[in-house]
């Protein structure tokens, strides 16, 4: 009954890991400001995951793994919209959105 | 866009006579005329293309002398001919051929007034529609006799 | 198969919004209350090509116009049909004279014309007789036996 | 196999695969798709980590707000906007082959073995008892995560604002 | 865990019945829509609607329907392919979904969630996307704009949408559609938030793309919005779609407000579509009447009005619970 | 008036001979000639005081262009005729378009038609013509496009570049009514900059008019503004008949009159419709339509046509009037009355419509005139100019009615502006029915073939959308040596792209909407 796939942490542990990685290599590798912000929307999900999972399988006894991905979310929500703001008025200002590019934020 | 409590109320008010409206109408009898159930009482002053009266002396035959002005007059070159021959017995020509480019016509009766021998009228034909634009060149003497072996 | 297609294409015409001058408003017309086109499922005016079957060219196409006209229609998806409303549409009607140079003389010249419907501009009852005509061309049958015409 | 575990298969299939499409695609509007995909994924393994009242969340505030959000912005730069070449194909190959040694030797080096092979036990968490949480002992990270967003809300609208009467 | 091994083993039949069902209904519910919106629209311009194609024009959508399959399936040279290949499927998704969990009658529902309502909400986003895929991959101007405003307009009315249904959760005390339904045995909850469903219906028929909110797909603006480009089978899965909503959203708005199935005499499930339709036949209605509001009237309608009176009857409500 | 700017005129430019000249048989009260150094002053001048410029015609009199100005004023009844020899080898003139904006297009057509350069004008490129066309259409003498020329006119394109965003309104477009197209810079829902591209509809009406006769001309007048074919008509009829001299019956003058409304009726309710329609109401469209057809029914019945009704002939009427036609507007005028409160409750107060239409496209009174637009959007931004007072033609002097202003000269007011019109028309129509004597309703003495003194004229009326101006010159031969038409719809269209800017496209369609244009009259 209890060997399902489903049923180990390693599974989605790993899962996270990948997010967590893709995410990496996104922001990094990545030359616009939008692309950078999708691959940090990959890297929330990760941790989400990882706590949800956590949460889960080491104590289930609470929920705070759970509410801490609900306040990520709510996280994420009020970052993206910051960044979307910022992105746009960098558009307005400059014709582009790479982020190599942005020497200057002073003004 | 601030909106004073007096205006909310007028605008909702404005709202809901505005769906007064259309509901009355929904249970009002409907307008429509079905056309091919139903036929509209159109004026008999309709302009449809023109057709060749009867010659007012001699019933049997069409009115027209092929004098030629409707052709002179008409704006846009509508008709093409009207040829005629002079029959034994007869002061003055009959058309043999009446050939009217309905297509570039404009209905502006210029013809019909023209005529010196009031044997052009407009016809009724109101719903003409066909597959070639050539069906529309209309010869009307032949329709004429035409509507004359019908009668 | 076939058939029931063509039964179904004939019964839902949904024509192109497609206005060029007068006839436009006759067009209108007959899609409004008093002649209701909606009755044979063609009162769904749609303003994108790629959603209508059917393109009502309602007036006089100019040279500048032409391929703008060319290029709708090619933005209609198959099976698509083309009704010259007018005689402006049909042979470029009374706008037609010697040393004219701006007017395409007959729509047939740039689309293949399905229907034709004289008149200047024809009746509403004209342009729901080119639909009735332009069903009987795409089922093979004439559904109603509709009115005679009235020379 | 049950069917169980083939849905979770996929799930966790589709949810790498987005995250690749993500980082991996040239265009912004498919890095976009390739996240919506993934979030998608992550809501599914919520579900089968016995949490859908997160997995609706996550599909509710991840995939209505956040993705929606970037689209817009997306949409709203696009049509002026030639979008430079991120990758080649050379890089994409190498970087995806790089994400998934570098997760492999994360995963096999430390998850394994901090982590022990624990079946899944009983779980009765109700939608209520994380509110109960928030009220109760995440009161100030709630109160703060509040305070958060409504400064965001007001930032963006300031951004828009400014961004409008700049021109 | 023993949930879900049962749910998928022995559940997983009843389901695709269901969702059998429910895909018969939506191609039925549309073409009823469909023709009822032409006759209601006839008649209420004082003139016939469909006639000629069957008695009283049933046949009608049919015939569209037919004829829309019929069509030759015509791909624009300049589209990006996968998304414009995807939107019209994607735009099915929520709606399928949303009838997995609306209660039709007591017994009548494929899956009782208990986080239902939050599916529902949940998917609907996805038909943003949809239209913001649409939009992008026709790679037409109109398309694109009308899908920008699509979104905009989605985020504004999202928001009151679940501001308003949450009263009413925090009466029932439940996220799932039939416990709501059931918490109306005695009066129905129109009577306790009759504000709250003002904002919900206006919100909804915004979040439908209706009249008087239908800039996403405006046609004296943007010829045919976000659908421009698409043809035939295509666009029927986007009118399908279109009428489906109008349908869930009344579905919801009757599960919510007006008591869902319940009512005296009659079957549950009659009463529940009785209900329905005729939040539909208003939708309809307003349509008919109404022009189209502009596009910064649209967002402080919702931004200025609806949002702040929502939140207030939240907090009335909540604070009169506690009471 | 006339007497003052005279004097006046004198004294600003030295050495120009002011002719008086006779108004009723010349449709204007002083006209000078110009060399093309005092073109700028005279503009100057009519400018200061108030004037508008009606319109620019172009005439080529082979040996030299005449380019003539009509210069006439709001607030009182003065017309000035200004002329400009040009050469025809070498056509060069100043521009006044930065005096007059209206100027802009008017020159801009002659450019294309007759090939005249305009010293200084932004913008010379193709209005009307395609590509295509490699001649000079309206010359008497057929001349080649030269190749410079031809790239310097060139049709509009927009410009491509990274950071603009061009959206089409039209040619087939569901708001533009027929094939206007308007190229609209946008800057997200904003629009930076529109430009209209006419001439999808040029069916060479003034080329027409030289080869035909009168008579022969008369069914194009009811083609040019399909919406009120009976202004059109009565225009050229009575233009016609001023030219000739011809009397017309006093009873055919009030059957004028009464079709003349109702066309102006049937016209705004289409305009109301179309407008809605624009604005995403399409019941109101169904409901005027179906008004529409009650007047399309009373007009059917006298003229045997529904829609170009080519009604008026040459000193009187095709046909007399019946009875049924007398009791057919007066029931449709009890109807009429009721269907107002209708569209009231329906449109007018719908607060939709007014938070839509209020304070979108405010035309001040300078803009108004500097832009010569007229018709119900003049009177809409407060100046209560209606032809049919100020020159009454046929029995229009002895009718009683109001001229309707409105005061914010937005699109709302123009609306307004439009319903009260419609209720004076009904007016007007109640009082024609009421005085209408017996008698022919043709002049007996029309002559069958018209060939009109030499001379021009200047003729006026008032359509439903503004003024027409009507300028022939008669050569005494039986066809028009010249006829320039002055349309409404193309003075009004001239003031959209100031308008447009700034407003979100969905005020655009609103506001172009708003200004009831009717396209081949535009395009001619």
């Amino acid at each position: 009954m209890t060997d399902f796939f489903y049923n180990y942490l390693h599974i989605y542990l790993f899962v996270a890991l990948f997010l967590l990685f893709c995410g990496i290599a996104g922001v990094v590798y990545r030359r616009t400001l939008i692309g950078m912000l999708v691959s940090m929307e990959l890297i929330m999900n990760g941790a989400g995951l990882n706590l949800v999972a956590l949460n889960r399988f080491i104590s289930p006894e609470n929920a705070y793994g759970m509410a801490f991905t609900l306040i990520i979310m709510g996280i994420a929500a009020a970052e993206a919209a910051i960044a979307l703001g910022i992105i746009l008025l960098i558009f307005r200002k400059y014709r582009h959105i790479e982020g190599g590019d942005l020497k200057e934020m002073k003004d | 866009m601030t909106v004073s409590p007096s205006a909310f109320i007028t605008g909702a008010v404005s709202l809901i006579t505005g769906l007064g409206v259309t509901i009355k109408a929904f249970f009002q009898p409907v307008v429509t005329s079905q056309y091919p159930r139903q036929l509209l009482n159109i004026s008999p002053r309709f302009r449809g293309h023109t057709k060749l009266l009867a010659d007012k002396d001699n019933l049997g035959k069409n009115g027209c002398i092929a004098c030629g002005i409707c052709v002179r007059n008409c704006p846009s070159g509508s008709i093409k001919s009207a040829e005629g021959e002079k029959r034994e017995g007869e002061k003055r020509k009959t058309a043999t051929t009446y050939i009217l480019d309905y297509t570039t016509c404009s209905q502006c009766g210029i013809c019909v007034e023209s005529c010196p021998s009031d044997c052009l009228a407009f016809s009724a034909d109101f719903n003409a529609a066909g597959f070639k634009r050539e069906d529309f060149y209309y010869d009307l003497v032949k329709e004429f006799e035409k509507r004359k072996n019908a009668s | 198969m076939e058939k029931v297609l063509d039964l179904a294409r004939a019964n839902s015409i949904w024509p192109l919004t497609f206005g060029l001058a007068c006839c436009a408003i006759e067009m209108m017309s007959s899609a409004m209350s008093r002649f209701d086109l909606d009755r044979f499922g063609a009162g769904v005016f749609r303003a994108s090509p790629r959603q209508a079957d059917l393109m009502i060219v309602t007036g006089t196409v100019t040279k500048k116009m032409a391929p703008v006209l060319t290029t709708l229609y090619d933005q209609m998806p198959s099976p698509k049909w083309v009704i010259a409303m007018g005689n402006c549409a049909i042979s470029g009607g009374p706008f037609v004279f010697e040393g004219q140079y701006n007017v395409i003389e007959g729509v047939d010249l740039l689309v293949p014309v399905d229907v034709y419907v004289p008149g200047c501009p024809p009746r509403p009852e004209g342009l729901l007789e080119g639909f009735l005509k332009l069903e009987e061309k795409i089922t093979g049958t004439r559904r109603f036996p509709g009115p005679e015409s009235r020379w | 196999m049950s069917i169980g575990e083939l849905i979770f298969l996929l799930t966790i299939i589709v949810t790498m695969g987005g995250a690749l499409m993500a980082v991996l695609s040239g265009s912004v509007v498919y890095a976009l798709m390739g996240l919506v995909t993934a979030m998608f994924g992550v809501a599914g393994l919520y579900v089968y980590l016995d949490s859908p009242f997160l997995a609706m969340m996550q599909i509710l505030i991840y995939v209505g707000a956040v993705s929606v959000l970037i689209a817009f912005a997306v949409m709203l730069i696009g049509p002026l906007y030639r979008r430079p070449k991120e990758w080649t194909t050379a890089g994409k190959f190498g970087a995806a082959l790089g994400v998934a040694l570098v997760t492999l030797f994360m995963f096999v080096r430390f998850v394994t073995e901090t982590f022990p092979r624990v079946g899944k036990p009983s779980f009765a968490m109700t939608t209520k008892e994380i509110g109960r949480l928030f009220f109760d002992n995440l009161v100030l990270p709630f109160e703060l995560i509040s305070l958060l967003i409504v400064v965001a809300i007001l930032g963006a609208i300031m951004l828009a604002l400014f961004s409008r009467g700049n021109k | 865990m023993e949930q879900i091994v049962n749910m998928i083993g022995r559940e997983t039949l009843k389901t695709i019945v269901g969702l059998i069902g429910v895909l018969v209904f939506v191609v039925f519910n549309a073409l009823i829509l469909t023709w009822a919106e032409r006759k209601v629209a006839g008649h209420m311009q004082r003139r016939i609607g469909p006639k000629e194609v069957g008695p009283y024009g049933l046949i009608q959508p049919i015939a569209d329907a037919i004829k829309l399959l019929g069509k030759e399936i015509l791909t624009p040279r300049e589209v990006d392919r996968p998304l414009y290949y995807l939107a019209p499927i994607l735009i099915f998704v929520p709606v399928l979904v949303s009838f997995i969990v609306i209660p039709f009658d007591a017994s009548l529902q494929v899956k009782d969630i208990n986080v239902g309502i939050l599916v529902i909400l949940a998917f609907s986003s996805l038909s943003v996307f949809s239209i913001l895929m649409a939009g992008w991959g026709s790679n037409n101007k109109y398309a694109l704009i009308g899908a920008i405003r699509s979104v905009a307009q989605n985020i504004a009315y999202e928001i009151p949408l679940l501001l308003a249904l949450l009263p009413v959760i925090m009466m029932a005390n439940s996220f799932s559609l039939k416990t709501i339904v059931e918490a109306q045995k005695g009066l129905w909850f129109v009577v306790y938030q009759p504000l709250a469903f003002c904002i919900y219906f206006i919100s909804a028929v915004a979040e439908t793309n209706r009249t008087p909110f239908d800039l996403p797909e405006a046609e004296s603006e943007l010829v045919a919005g976000y659908h421009t480009e698409y043809s035939g089978m295509r666009f029927a899965l986007f009118f399908l779609a279109e009428y489906t909503n109008i349908f869930i959203v009344s579905a919801i708005a009757v599960t919510f407000f007006l008591g869902g199935y319940q009512g005296p005499f009659l079957p549950g499930i009659i009463w529940f579509l009785l209900k329905s339709y005729l939040l539909v036949f208003v939708i309809i209605w307003l349509r008919w009447t109404y022009p189209r509001v502009r596009f910064d009237q649209l967002l402080n309608v919702s931004w200025k009005a609806l949002i702040p009176l929502a939140f207030i009857n939240l907090l009335i409500t909540g604070g009169l619970l506690k009471l | 008036m006339v007497e003052s700017i005279k004097t006046e005129l004198g004294a600003a430019l030295q050495g120009v001979e002011i002719a008086e000249a006779n108004y009723l048989e010349r449709g204007y009260h002083l006209s000078l000639e110009v060399a093309s150094g005092e073109l700028l002053n005279a503009a100057r001048f009519f400018d200061e005081r108030g004037f508008y410029l009606a319109a620019i015609v172009c005439v080529d009199y082979r040996e030299y262009l005449e380019l003539v100005y009509l210069f006439a004023n709001h607030a009182s009844l003065c017309k000035v005729k200004v002329t400009l020899k040009v050469d025809p080898a070498k056509p060069v003139a100043p521009t006044i378009s930065a005096i007059f904006d209206c100027a802009y297009w008017h020159e801009r057509e002659i450019r294309e038609f007759y090939g005249v350069l305009f010293d200084g004008h932004p913008n010379m490129t193709y209005l009307f013509l395609h590509d295509g066309i490699d001649f000079y259409p309206l010359r008497k003498e057929q001349i080649p496009v030269t190749d410079d020329d031809k790239r310097a006119l060139g049709s509009f394109r927009p410009g491509e570049g990274e950071d603009t965003f061009f959206v089409n309104l039209g040619p087939q477009h569901p708001s533009t009514h027929g094939v206007l197209r308007v190229v609209l810079k946008m800057d997200g829902e904003y629009i930076e900059e529109a430009q209209p591209v006419l001439g999808y509809l040029h069916r060479m009406h003034e080329k027409m008019a030289e080869n035909r006769s009168y008579l022969q001309f008369l069914p194009n007048t009811g083609r040019m503004d399909y919406l009120g074919p009976m202004a059109f008509n009565l225009g050229y009829v009575t233009a016609v008949e001023r030219l000739c001299g011809i009397p017309v019956p006093d009873r055919a003058n009030c059957v004028r009159v009464i079709a003349t409304e109702l066309n102006r009726i049937s016209s705004h309710l289409l305009w109301l419709g179309a407008y809605l329609a624009d604005l995403g109401a399409l019941t109101p469209f169904l409901f005027v339509f179906d008004d529409r057809e009650q007047i399309n029914d009373i007009l059917e019945g006298i003229t045997g046509s529904r829609l170009t009704y080519c009604y008026f002939r040459f000193g009187g009427l095709y046909n007399d009037v019946e009875e049924a036609f007398i009791a057919g507007t007066k029931a449709f005028i009890e109807r009429m009355r009721s269907r107002f409160s209708l569209y009231e409750k329906l449109v007018g107060g719908n607060v939709i419509f007014i938070n839509r239409t209020r304070g979108i496209g405010v035309i001040t009174k300078e803009r108004a005139r500097k832009q010569a637009v007229s018709g119900p959007v003049l009177r809409g931004a407060g100046i209560p100019m209606d032809m049919r007072k100020t020159e009454p033609c046929a029995a229009y002097g002895e009718m009683d009615f109001d001229v309707p202003v409105g005061t914010r000269g937005d699109a709302l007011d123009i609306y307004h502006v439009r319903i009260r019109e419609m209720e004076n028309a009904l007016k007007i129509i109640e009082q024609a029915l009421a005085r209408l004597p017996e008698g022919p309703v043709m002049a007996e003495k029309a002559p069958k073939k018209l060939k009109p003194p030499k001379g021009d004229l200047y003729h006026t009326v008032e359509t439903p959308r503004g003024e027409l101006g009507i300028y022939i010159v008669s050569d005494e031969s039986d066809k028009p040596y010249r006829m320039k038409w002055r349309v409404p719809s193309f003075s009004n269209l001239m003031i959209f792209p100031e308008l447009a800017k700034g407003n979100l496209l969905a005020d655009a369609v609103a506001i172009l909407g708003s200004l009831d244009l009717v396209i081949p009259e535009i395009d001619r």
